[in-house]
């Protein structure tokens, strides 16, 4: 059974200048405990995508499905770590990380001991007291990420979350972000423009082509696991999906198979 | 902060002698433009008889109250202006009505409704600030960056919370500005309900000197009334401002 | 049916509550002496109990009595009559009046105005639209031929409130004005204003009704007793006023000082309480000449113009008997 | 839109009607709370004779007039006073000061300084109004996230043009906020002036209908300027809070 | 003669919680022309090292010069990408990139005409009347980009500008700003968590240690142009640069040169 069922999703915007397809037609099954990734060329459509499955969107057509149930609002079950962050600037870093647990239930104390457990994850035990302002661009990005996965959702939805971060911080939270993947066993959909991060992290690769974003091409990713980004393996797929991107291919390569 | 002080100081000493001058020019009759002098004889006098405190404190209990109720209203109802279209629909367009509306139009109804007594002022107060703070609140609350509530949803934030925990934070600013001009409308509303009758108070005694044609008593309440307001300005809304704009870093540039 | 019977209906059992307003001025002085000699508590005895409230101007004191808040008031002729003509009479009764005389025309130094015909080009300031003084400042200058601006005459008339007057005398915006005292007084002796007419010279007897005093219409059916009774010390106080004017106007001025945090100036109050009368009777006929006016001002409308019930003369008359 | 105007017109009828209700039910004094059918036939009245027409211009003229130059001096010192320390200390205070003031205050001076014309009452409107929209502009400007003022200096933006291509429109949103209770303000303001002499106007019909105690014109001309705030707010600053809304994003989430 | 000259520059914030060095002791000479890339873990100050020669921020100690004359305030002349784009939402995309050309003194024609042509490079004529929040995260960093190279100004300083690109766009706006920097001569000062990037772009790469921030090492990129990013010399550099930033290097590397 898919933990996310996506049918038929196309998306329009009214914007000032018009209409834009930012989606048409997307459908995707995803899996319990499946680590999705999407990539695809800049303003594509992929932000626009996991908007609607975390139910922040309306579709303008179609529906998606978790769990089996139609979703219709944004809930703690799918967490979101979004684009710009959008973390609270009245909160200290503490506080933001420690603000969606108080709707799972958790008590004071234990919210206090999971924020400060992620915020050393991620890091940032040193500024927990300090104000968004007060951050680095880099490290707004990994409150973010803090704050998403403290709640330990059985949905992750993670927008572009590590394009800040330098090569050192990234690996580390790449392999964190596995072990908790692992660990709870939640379902992740992994949105990047870096297509060498998208085959180090996922099960499988979406590939989106642009305007109106649909599903150009489709990656099993099969190298063991951990992978690392220099490796030979993830080198040779990349160049493949590039070209996936850059639609070189002559024929539409519908799901290619590597191992 | 020095600095800034010195500057106050000289400023205010200025506007006093400009005062005094212009006073003693003779260009405008002295009754009707008495020169600080006068005004501060006239204060020394009703402190020392003591009236001048008891109607400050009277008005000040009053119109604390009366403001009070008003936020404790204004604020959530704002709130939920914003974000319910039906309220802002059916009870938006009376509270943009409201807005027009000066105090004197509320005596009558205040008399009808609660007699003669301080809670006729005090609903002339409320009537009187509570419609801006509700208009700047509401606005606030829609200016809101739509990302706050996208990311308070999806942690699972809906009804109350949202309210008091993001909603209301994140239009701090904007409430703030509705709060502080509130606090104006406020003692403007006082000045009018304590005409309904005599009730000591600040606005008695300011209606006392203008029907006695008595400018430097006149000059005196404006003074007092202008003093509690920067008070209140600069020590209440200019503290928790400065807290709200360091925390969000909203430093000048 | 209103809420103010039904509290009166349960003070019957016990004391009766009157609810007196009143103005701190000096044409309220009867007013002013009776509750400061405590002549309304001494008629009432244990059969009733007095609550006193202080407003500044008309309209505040008649919408209280409108609004069951007040019984009885002292209240100038112009808002009693409105408050009558527009509850159509179920308002109040007028039982008595209180002072009359002190209005008149001044003119600012240095303007040629001898008379009211010599008012004809000039600006003239009354309180109020539609008050005693406006109202009396249309007719007489009618009377004397002239017509006001609006009507195609030549005489400005502008409301203006007194305080207000006295700044435009000062500043030569005013050459005239039609007021009361003690603003009389203070334009003469502030303004170096010169009394043109007094208005009394224009009335039979030289009297017209300034303040009166009235019932809430309610309150009289159902405590007649009552309002009789301080009726009594209303005359009581009157017939004091009259008998003790040295030490009615120390008294007097001493209960302005405390409801309004200042005294008048002895000049203004000696010249103000020469140019009044404090009475009982209500002088009716002034009132009615009063409406008259008012009708030709167009104030009031001729269909409302039946006053001929507002005045309840019965219990002044037991009051008077049994004062004597 | 169609749903809302449904709203709309059910919810004033049903006031209406619950007012029409309580007036005959007898619970309030009729003279003092007059029913809605009594106030439509003095406003009828008013109307057929024409000087409700007359009124509302003659105000009309008069809260444009001065309203508008309460806002082309406020939002400029509003903004600078933002801006400059010394400004917001100096002139800052007598602003804050002066918030809390009555129109009231300011006749006996308007008097003086401009004598009996429609500048007196122009002068009322003004420092009724300008005051509360430099107080919101001033916040305003005070919490424009910094990034703005920063980027704009990159590119060489300062002196004039930073203010009027960059901190005007940042501020828009609470130049809006103070905009609109500017406007409640400079009405109320007008309702005072109108008092200082026969200045024809909906204040003055306001004020005889409190003299003579026709509540059912008080009302009447309430309505008439709720009527007319309301238009203000919903045609003017609606559509200029939809527009810029739009193009910030601000849609309601 | 240097054209930024950045002598023993300190930066300390004192933030909610005490006081944060963010650059200890930075001194840098940038020559006319130079492409200089700065790299370093997430927080390291390399932001606000930028901030500082931008003029938008007072150094605690020692002074930037530029042109041999003290930076006091921002101007023109530095053109600025900033890490969050700061873009203007009262503006369409159009109007934000005309922006900065009216202070330059460009006549209205010239000025949309330049402003459709940096728009056309970045791909985005299409979306020219749209406003700020209609776009997706990519195209405001390229929105961003082209409001800065727009300028055509002396010194550009860019923070991560390209972190939200997706490889293809990526690639055609490092080779468009290679271009532009070569006709214009103009001297670059280009932040990326990116070592590859660098290195594609770079003259000079200088690693920034983290709080605080200090030059941790310098590398001057001599592989011939134009590069690219799956080149073997810029990987077998990257991996070098990488170690130095990790510190695996037992000695301090002052300037490795790589030929
Ligand atoms: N306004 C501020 N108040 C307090 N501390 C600050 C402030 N701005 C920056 N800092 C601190 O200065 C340090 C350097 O920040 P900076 O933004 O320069 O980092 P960076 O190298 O650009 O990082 P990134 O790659 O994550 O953008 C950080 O530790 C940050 O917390
Ligand atoms: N509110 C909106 N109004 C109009 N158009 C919009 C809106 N939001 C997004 N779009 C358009 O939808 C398309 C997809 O945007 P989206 O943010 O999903 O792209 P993306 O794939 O996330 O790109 P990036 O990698 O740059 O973040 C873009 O062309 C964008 O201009
Ligand atoms: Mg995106
Ligand atoms: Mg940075």
């Amino acid at each position: 059974m898919s933990k996310l069922s996506i049918q038929g999703i196309s998306k329009r915007f009214d914007g000032t200048r018009g209409e834009v397809w930012a989606l048409k037609d997307v459908s995707l099954e995803i899996h319990k405990g499946e680590f999705l990734v999407i990539v695809g060329p800049s303003g594509c459509g992929k932000s626009t995508l996991l908007n609607i499955v975390a139910g922040l969107e309306k579709p303008t057509e179609g529906t998606v499905l978790a769990d089996n149930k139609k979703v219709k609002k944004p809930g703690p079950d799918r967490s979101v770590v979004f684009q710009d962050g959008a973390l609270f600037p009245w909160l200290s870093v503490q506080k933001n990380v420690e603000f969606g647990l108080r709707r799972i239930g958790l008590a004071p104390k234990e919210r206090t001991e999971r924020a400060a457990h992620y915020l050393g994850m991620v890091q940032l035990t040193q500024f927990k007291d300090n104000y968004i302002h007060e951050l680095s661009g880099g490290m707004r990005q990994r409150v973010a990420i803090a704050r998403a996965l403290a709640v330990e959702p059985q949905v992750l939805l993670m927008d572009e979350p590590f394009s800040a971060l330098d090569a050192m911080t990234w690996e580390s939270l790449c392999e964190d972000l596995q072990q908790i993947w692992q660990r709870i066993n939640t379902t992740i959909m992994f949105v990047t423009h870096n297509v060498r991060e998208a085959i180090c992290l996922g099960d499988r690769v979406i590939v989106l082509s642009a305007r109106p974003g649909r599903i150009h091409a489709e990656f099993n990713i099969e190298i063991p696991r951990p992978r690392h980004i220099d490796d030979g393996d993830v080198a040779r797929l990349a160049q493949q999906i590039s070209r996936a991107i850059k639609g070189e291919h002559g024929h539409h390569p519908e799901e290619l198979l590597y191992g | 902060m020095d600095k800034s002080w010195v500057r106050r100081i000289i400023f205010v000493v200025g506007l006093l002698l400009l005062w005094q001058l212009i006073a003693m020019s003779g260009l405008w009759n002295k009754t009707l433009f008495p020169g600080p002098l006068q005004v501060i004889q006239r204060l020394s006098a009703m402190v020392s008889d003591g009236s001048i405190f008891i109607a400050t404190l009277v008005s000040l209990k009053r119109v604390l109250l009366g403001y009070g109720m008003a936020l404790a209203v204004g604020i959530p109802l704002g709130i939920l202006m914003a974000r319910r279209d039906w309220l802002e629909q059916t009870l938006g367009m009376i509270v943009s009505g409201l807005q027009a509306l000066p105090s004197i139009c509320w005596l009558p109804l205040a008399l009808l409704w609660f007699g003669l007594n301080d809670t006729a002022i005090l609903f002339v107060v409320v009537m009187g600030s509570m419609v801006s703070i509700i208009v700047a609140v509401t606005d606030g609350v829609k200016n809101i960056p739509p990302t706050y509530v996208r990311a308070a949803r999806t942690m699972g934030t809906w009804r109350l919370p949202l309210y008091t925990e993001v909603l209301l934070p994140a239009s701090l600013p904007s409430i703030l500005i509705g709060a502080k001009l509130g606090w104006g409308y406020a003692w403007r509303a006082l000045m009018s309900g304590e005409l309904l009758f005599v009730s000591l108070g600040l606005g008695h005694t300011l209606m006392m000197g203008r029907e006695l044609a008595d400018m430097s008593q006149v000059i005196a309440v404006m003074l007092i009334i202008m003093a509690i307001g920067l008070t209140a300005d600069r020590a209440v809304f200019g503290t928790i401002e400065n807290r709200f704009r360091q925390r969000w870093g909203l430093a000048k540039t | 049916q209103t809420n103010a019977d039904s509290s009166g209906a349960a003070g019957a059992q016990k004391k009766v509550t009157v609810r007196l307003a009143y103005f701190p001025n000096v044409t309220h002085a009867p007013a002013l002496v009776g509750t400061s000699k405590k002549l309304f508590e001494e008629a009432l005895g244990d059969k009733g109990e007095l609550k006193t409230f202080v407003v500044n101007a008309g309209p505040e004191a008649m919408n209280a009595l409108l609004a069951g808040e007040i019984d009885m008031s002292y209240v100038g002729p112009s808002p009693a009559i409105n408050t009558y003509i527009k509850s159509e009479g179920s308002a109040l009764r007028v039982l008595a009046g209180a002072c009359s005389g002190g209005a008149g025309l001044v003119a600012r130094q240095g303007v040629a105005i001898n008379s009211i015909k010599d008012l004809s080009g000039k600006r003239v300031a009354i309180p109020q639209l539609g008050n005693t003084q406006d109202v009396s400042c249309r007719s007489f200058t009618m009377k004397e031929g002239l017509k006001p601006r609006e009507k195609g005459g030549t005489v400005e008339i502008l409301p203006i409130k007194n305080p207000d007057i006295l700044a435009l005398f000062v500043k030569k915006e005013l050459d005239a004005a039609w007021v009361p005292e003690p603003w009389m007084s203070r334009l003469e002796e502030e303004a170096g204003a010169k009394v043109v007419v007094d208005e009394r010279d224009l009335w039979q007897n030289r009297q017209f009704i300034t303040t009166v005093v009235v019932v809430r219409k309610a309150f009289l059916e159902e405590h007649p007793e009552i309002v009789e009774a301080m009726l009594g010390a209303h005359v009581k106080s009157v017939e004091w006023l009259n008998a003790n004017a040295v030490e009615a106007q120390t008294l007097v001025n001493e209960e302005i000082k405390r409801l309004t945090g200042k005294a008048l100036s002895e000049k203004v109050l000696q010249s103000s309480w020469g140019r009044m009368e404090f009475l009982t009777d209500p002088l009716k006929s002034s009132i009615e000449a009063f409406v008259q006016a008012a009708i030709d001002a167009g104030y009031i409308e001729i269909k409302d113009s039946d006053v001929s019930n507002m005045f309840d003369p019965q219990p002044l008359k037991n009051a008077l008997q049994k004062s004597k």
